[in-house]
């Protein structure tokens, strides 16, 4: 039997159809199809540098294989600014300065995308546990917490937060 | 328009937010093939045979290369800031367990990374040495030559020691210690010791070079672009204009990517088999590569009975690991201020780097500095509290102030050490009583100060450029791994020629266009690069000025640049370059006393302050609040600046309680984030940063670096605060529940068994 | 990782005929997350993978039926779980450990069955459901037989599972007013592996507990039911003198592992602490 | 990695030393060493497989015995290299023999390091493993003699 698949999902809106290994993550497939703002880091789904939504639900890219997005839907960091506009929440991390070197960026902004799709308005104590599973060596949670509380409340205004993962 | 002290967001924080900044691992060249490494089984042996073969006959291996392979087109391929050490792959000899040893090159990795797994090397075994005051006196030597590099000013005189394994001894000698230890009223002496660590930046090191027909470009995750172009063409015989540095943005460097890590071994592949290759490493291989000294440090003081100290004698042991690195920098840089910043009239530093069998330990956030800081400020709360004296007064009774001559000779100046002490027991309301918890959980405060060198004698060079619709562009090797120096850089270039900070395009980088650097490392980017960027944009502002002149326009601050430009060229055409380089003052340390009236061209001086609760059944710490006041000078980005120091004192949280590299026959056992634990988002407890009222007059608009310096003081406030809260002093890194469960338990009387 | 055959069964059975009793290159896939770190790490290479990932929905229920028992598919998600109010609400202490066990996106892909036929002692699922007294049912070539949680395992990694059955279900008897508590205790970073983890249920009677099921893991290779500690704890009022013979008799009771997170010594005492505490917690 | 213990058998400390000592018996004390090849009186090799779970390692092993003083003390260093992923298990073990009335008693120690991937990654597991293995050679010692055998320590 092949080792390698046809799968057919949609990517950001658009569907893809392309032939993988069946040892490939979701990660290098993205790599493959040149989007590059998911990455593996630690490489054992722990620091959150891969994140993506499959199906609205975020996963570590670098623990999935990317054979198993047959018929799925995905959506990366490269999405949220479709419109040529930041989300609340990318508005929410530059102003707060969550972020240094930028590595575990996307991963945090989709983990908060979902945070306030499913509580629009965290305490403090759930942002740290529902990030606790994003790593920042620069050690900006101080101001991720903020952009996060920031986000919330730039929510509340508007609640047109887009584009829903 | 006043761009100093904007809290502005980083220039390029639209493409951090959207996934958009480039890094290395983005790069891929039509043709390119991926490197995978076969590393060393053994500490340290002597290799008898590798055998490619198997992994040479796997469908998709391009080239399997060994260390003889790349001696047939580097004849010497060794490598290193301080010593021509480290070889691009293993010869004769390996010399800890993980060195590379051989490359499997693919086009596809997974298929490089399987094949690295049908290569076998065989070796006879030599005698390791791991523990590093073991080493300054053991029969097993590390490395039977020594190759003193040669490059850098501050280390013209490094030597090692032959048939030691002693890369550099440093001596401080000021006063006269034994008569003072004599004279003194108490004499306290103590041991501290701290764990191997290492940097884990989320970004691993990539580097990938790509072959012209007589030159090379390397894009690599480096913080040292004019270095890795010197030691490249050095390796090659070639001129330095013949290899091109590139280096994107850095998802984090923090010491790890200073000097040559991957570039050379990508480098001679690409060159061997005429395609571009491309290195990552994955995390694991983050433990083989560079870490962080383990170190031990005797440290003897001589006090007055109302708390004055007369004397101090500091004995250090730094683990260099296999190869030197930049340790016998952090040996001597470090080493100096080894008996803190205290006004004390004899000192005697004795400050050893030795080489192990462990991987190589070099630059890391504070270089030294916090491993030494750890002891001399454990140390002092000790000696307070033996003396009865408040911890904050018996600083303040002692700590150096400006005008006075630090252990070196040097005059201190622009060093805030004063107003960061008294800052920081302001913010910890030292003077109020302290709820102490209940039950069987003890609450405790303590504070702790330390200070750091820059270094020197060091370079940088800067080009303003500006076009003729007055855009302006800023050429730079400083190199922006998340601390925000483009943005810094780009407010000096806004201020100097009064434009806003957020219209000026910063291209880092890239040894083509940009000039020398000595490299992005000991905080050393905003005061030496920052000057010579301040000096770059004045010199396009005067010749700005020259110009309009020349075309008869009205002498004022604010030029209509388009017109000067069209008035001289009849059209939007030409541009402007403005050229800057800073090197500061500096008198080398005397060999033998290490006295210099110039040490460093400025301090870094900062504080902090914790609180903690110590469950006193488990052994577990949980700080509460960390408080960090810092002396940065005049603050160019204040917003970058707190994060900066936030970020540097959680970064020393987890090297105080959490991190930690375990070794079993000299294999990392934990090489992963599974059991390499960094702090997450649960460990980080309430944060405080403040930067006093500051200036460093030779700074850039009176500022100065400061990445490292809220490092200094985390561990020693933690320790103390776990002394004020339960009585029990621990004097080893990192501070584990079990030997504060065990510590406690022993205290009591009933002390808990150790396992057989 | 180098590729293999992959499969994609519609149905349960379909998936246990495709599973090879005698060839360990082929393993079931859910959510892939334990197995893909064993494949990344290069310790295991698969032959072929068979992925659950299309069978049959049922099997990713959660409901309770008529006796009171959460019965889990174990094709759901760990999220799934979590946000599954009516079984959330009859084990408030399932949604606590839930919040802290791994992180967001492996609870978003990881299923239930996978956590449970792991076997790595230092996740928080098994010891949980061990204490609370469920158990799994699994379909193999022959049918379907029942294994209680606390059975299921045999050491590290290893279960009485067969390389051709497959967990189909677990089922988490109500409480019926019995208390429980679970806590878990790490010696380094807040979301390090545990050192320590305890379950507990106790069934009281007045002020003197009835019955008691204490299970442990992390410390020890495999989840261990203490079942001297619970024999004492029968009968006893949870006074002071009380607890602190049961922490004594659990600490005699079972073979610790030293490793990074503590020495055996260490693991002894962090029981006997969390031993009082879970037990108080339980009763509070 | 270190394991010690002891074990009591009731026999005469040159027959259990001589037994001891002879590499068919010992190897077949321990689970999954098989193709036990004598290259000379002091050097052996062999493989070595064994599994936790579905995982499986498989190592060509080298035992060189390194002071062998009848009936005191045996000495050996064994060397491994696992099939299909860059590692090497090393361990240096001893046993030394004490009369005790009609008891010998072995007090063994083993110090053994896995380098390379697997040690990298799998300490624990491995561990548990060792320990597992650890006691399963103290029963087929204790099967081997007649007698009461004493309990692992670690």
């Amino acid at each position: 039997m092949s080792t390698r698949r046809d799968i057919r999902f949609t990517l950001n809106g658009r569907p893809v159809g392309v032939a993988v290994d069946t040892s490939r993550n979701l990660v290098e497939l993205l790599h493959e199809l040149g989007l590059f703002g998911a990455r593996e880091s630690c490489g054992q789904g722990l620091c959150g540098c891969c994140t993506v939504f499959v199906d609205g639900e975020a996963v570590s890219g670098c623990l999935y294989l990317a054979v198993r997005l047959d018929g799925k839907a995905v959506t990366t960091i490269e999405h949220l600014d479709a419109d040529g506009n930041l989300s609340l929440v990318q508005q929410a991390f530059v102003d707060s300065g969550a972020f240094q070197c930028g590595f575990c960026t996307p991963g945090f902004v989709l983990m908060t995308h979902q945070l306030l799709v499913q509580n629009p308005d965290p305490s403090e104590d759930e942002i740290k546990h529902y990030l606790s599973g994003n790593l920042c060596r620069c050690a900006a949670y101080p101001e991720i917490a903020e952009a996060v509380r920031a986000a919330a409340r730039a929510q509340k205004q508007n609640p047109r937060q887009k584009p829903e993962p | 328009m006043n761009q100093i002290g904007r809290a502005i967001p980083r220039l390029e924080a639209r493409a951090k937010v959207t996934g958009r900044a480039d890094y290395v691992h983005n790069i891929r060249v039509p043709g390119m093939l991926y490197g995978k490494i076969f590393r060393s089984t053994v500490p340290h042996g002597r290799i008898r045979h590798i055998d490619t073969s198997a992994a040479q006959a796997i469908d998709g291996v391009h080239a399997v290369i060994t260390g003889e392979d790349i001696r047939a087109i580097i004849r010497e391929p060794y490598f290193g800031p301080a010593f021509h050490d480290q070889p691009i792959l293993a010869l004769e000899k390996v010399h800890f367990v993980g060195e590379p040893v051989a490359v499997v090159l693919s086009p596809d990795p997974h298929i490089a990374e399987q094949a690295v797994q049908a290569i076998e090397a065989d070796y006879e075994e030599l005698p390791p040495v791991f523990d590093e005051v073991e080493a300054a006196t053991s029969s097993a030597i590390v490395h039977d030559v020594l190759r003193p590099a040669g490059t850098f000013a501050d280390l013209k005189h490094l030597a090692g020691r032959k048939n030691t394994n002693v890369t550099l001894d440093y001596h401080l000698r000021r006063g006269d210690v034994e008569k003072a230890f004599a004279a003194a009223d108490r004499v306290f002496e103590h041991v501290f010791r701290t764990g191997q660590v290492l940097h884990v930046p989320l970004e691993s090191h990539a580097a990938l070079a790509e072959p012209g027909h007589d030159s090379l470009i390397i894009h690599t995750s480096t913080q040292t672009p004019s270095f890795v172009r010197t030691e490249i063409a050095r390796l090659l015989g070639w001129p330095e204009n013949r290899v091109s540095v590139k280096v994107p943005f850095l998802g984090g460097g923090f010491g790890a990517k200073v000097y040559v890590k991957l570039e050379a071994l990508a480098a001679a592949l690409a060159l061997i088999v005429r395609r571009p290759v491309k290195i990552a490493l994955t995390m694991e291989e983050q433990f083989y590569t560079i870490s962080k000294h383990a170190t031990t440090f005797r440290i003897k003081s001589g006090v007055t009975k109302d708390g004055q100290v007369t004397a101090r004698a500091c004995e250090v042991w730094w683990n260099g690991g296999a190869y030197a690195d930049i340790g016998p920098r952090v040996a001597q840089k470090s080493g100096f201020t080894a008996a803190g910043p205290y006004d004390i009239d004899n000192v005697r530093i004795d400050s050893t780097e030795v080489y192990t069998n462990r991987p190589p330990a070099g630059a890391l956030r504070g270089f030294g500095v916090p491993q030494l800081v750890w002891a001399y400020e454990s140390h002092t709360d000790l000696i307070a509290r033996e003396l009865g004296i408040d911890p904050v007064e018996f600083r303040r009774k002692n700590i150096l102030r400006d005008g006075r001559p630090h252990a070196t000779g040097t005059i201190m100046k622009d060093a805030a050490i004063d107003k960061v002490l008294d800052r920081l027991a302001e913010r910890m309301n030292w003077q109020a009583p302290f709820d102490r918890g209940n039950g069987t959980l003890k609450r405790g405060r303590g504070i702790a100060i330390g200070f750091k060198a820059s270094i020197s004698p060091t370079t940088s060079g800067a080009i303003v450029n500006v076009s003729a619709d007055g855009s302006i562009v800023l050429y730079t090797n400083t190199i922006d791994m998340g601390q925000g120096s483009d943005t810094a850089m780009a407010q000096i270039v806004a201020e100097v020629l009064n434009v806003p900070a957020e219209t000026v395009k910063v291209v880092h980088g890239n040894t083509d266009v940009a000039p020398y650097d000595m490299g992005t490392l000991g905080s050393r980017s905003t005061f030496h690069m920052g000057n010579a960027v301040r000096l770059a944009a004045e010199d396009a502002r005067a010749k700005l000025a020259a110009l309009a002149a020349e075309v008869g326009l009205p002498v004022r601050t604010n030029y209509d640049v388009k017109e000067l430009f069209r008035k001289r060229y009849g059209m939007q055409a030409g541009n402007m370059i403005g050229a800057g380089t800073y090197i500061p003052r500096y008198t080398a340390p005397d060999p033998e006393t290490g006295q210099s009236d110039n040490v460093t061209p400025f301090w870094m001086i900062g504080g902090t302050g914790a609180e903690v609760e110590v469950d006193t059944e488990t052994g577990h710490v949980r700080v509460l609040r960390l408080v960090n006041v810092a002396d940065a000078g005049k603050p160019i980005n204040p917003k970058i600046c707190k994060t900066q120091l936030s970020g540097g004192a959680i970064m020393q949280l987890g090297f105080t309680l959490y991190e930690d590299m375990v070794f079993d026959g000299g294999q990392v056992t934990n090489a992963s984030f599974a059991d390499y634990k960094i702090p997450g988002f649960r460990d980080v407890p309430v944060m405080e940063s403040e930067l006093v009222a500051a200036a460093q007059e030779t700074g850039p608009f009176g500022a100065k670096g400061v990445g490292e310096t809220s490092t200094f003081g985390v561990s020693p406030a933690i320790a103390n605060a776990i002394q004020d809260a339960v009585g029990i002093r621990l004097t080893e890194l990192p501070i584990k529940p079990e030997a504060l469960l065990r510590a406690l338990r022993a205290a009591e009387g009933r002390p808990i068994e150790e396992d057989s | 990782m180098i590729p293999f055959a992959w499969d994609e069964p519609k149905t349960l059975s379909e998936a246990v005929n495709l599973l090879d009793p005698d060839d360990p290159t082929v393993r079931p896939i859910a959510g892939g997350t334990a197995l893909m770190l064993m494949m990344k790490a290069g310790v295991f290479m698969p032959s072929r993978l068979i992925s659950l990932a299309k069978i049959e929905p049922l099997y990713s229920e959660i409901t309770i039926d008529r006796a009171g028992a959460v019965r889990i598919g174990a094709m759901a998600s760990l999220s799934k779980l979590e946000r599954s109010g009516e079984a959330m609400e009859a084990f408030p202490l399932m949604k606590r450990a839930l919040r802290t066990l791994s992180n967001v996106r492996v609870r978003n892909v990881a299923c239930v069955g996978g956590a449970l036929a792991h076997g790595d002692p230092h996740m928080d699922l098994p010891p949980l459901f061990a204490a609370l007294g469920a158990r799994v049912s699994v379909i193999g070539p022959a049918g379907k037989r029942e294994i209680a949680v606390e059975d299921l395992y045999t050491g590290y990694y290893e279960t009485v599972l067969q390389k051709n059955e497959l967990i189909a279900e677990a089922i988490v008897p109500p409480l019926n007013g019995a208390r429980a508590s679970y806590m878990k205790i790490t010696s380094r970073s807040a979301d390090d592996w545990p050192a320590l983890n305890i379950g507990v249920r106790l069934e009281k009677d007045g002020t003197r507990i009835r019955d008691a099921r204490i299970v442990i893991s992390a410390a020890t290779e495999k989840v261990t039911r203490l079942s001297k500690t619970e024999k004492l704890l029968r009968g006893a009022s949870p006074d002071d003198r009380s607890l602190a013979e049961a922490a004594d008799v659990a600490a005699g009771e079972v073979s610790f592992l030293s490793d990074a997170h503590g020495s055996a010594a260490y693991k002894k005492e962090l029981l006997r602490v969390c031993l009082k505490r879970a037990i108080r917690e339980a009763l509070s | 990695m270190k394991f010690s213990g002891e074990i009591a058998v009731k026999a005469p400390r040159e027959s259990v030393f001589d037994r001891v000592q002879d590499a068919r018996f010992f190897a077949s004390c321990v689970e999954g060493v098989r193709n036990l090849v004598e290259v000379t009186p002091t050097r052996y090799t062999a493989r070595f497989e064994t599994k936790i779970a579905y995982i499986r390692f498989d190592f060509e092993v080298v035992v060189e015995v390194t002071r062998a003083e009848r009936p005191h003390i045996i000495e050996a260093r064994i060397e491994g290299k696992p099939h299909g992923i860059v590692g090497r298990l090393a361990a240096n073990s001893s046993a030394t023999f004490t009369q005790d009335g009609d008891d010998t008693r072995i007090q063994y120690a083993i110090e053994a390091s896995l380098t390379g991937r697997l040690g990298s990654i799998g300490q624990p597991v491995l561990k548990s493993k060792a320990k597992d293995m650890e006691r399963h050679f103290v029963q087929n010692m204790r099967a081997a003699f007649p007698g009461g055998v004493a309990e692992p320590a670690s």
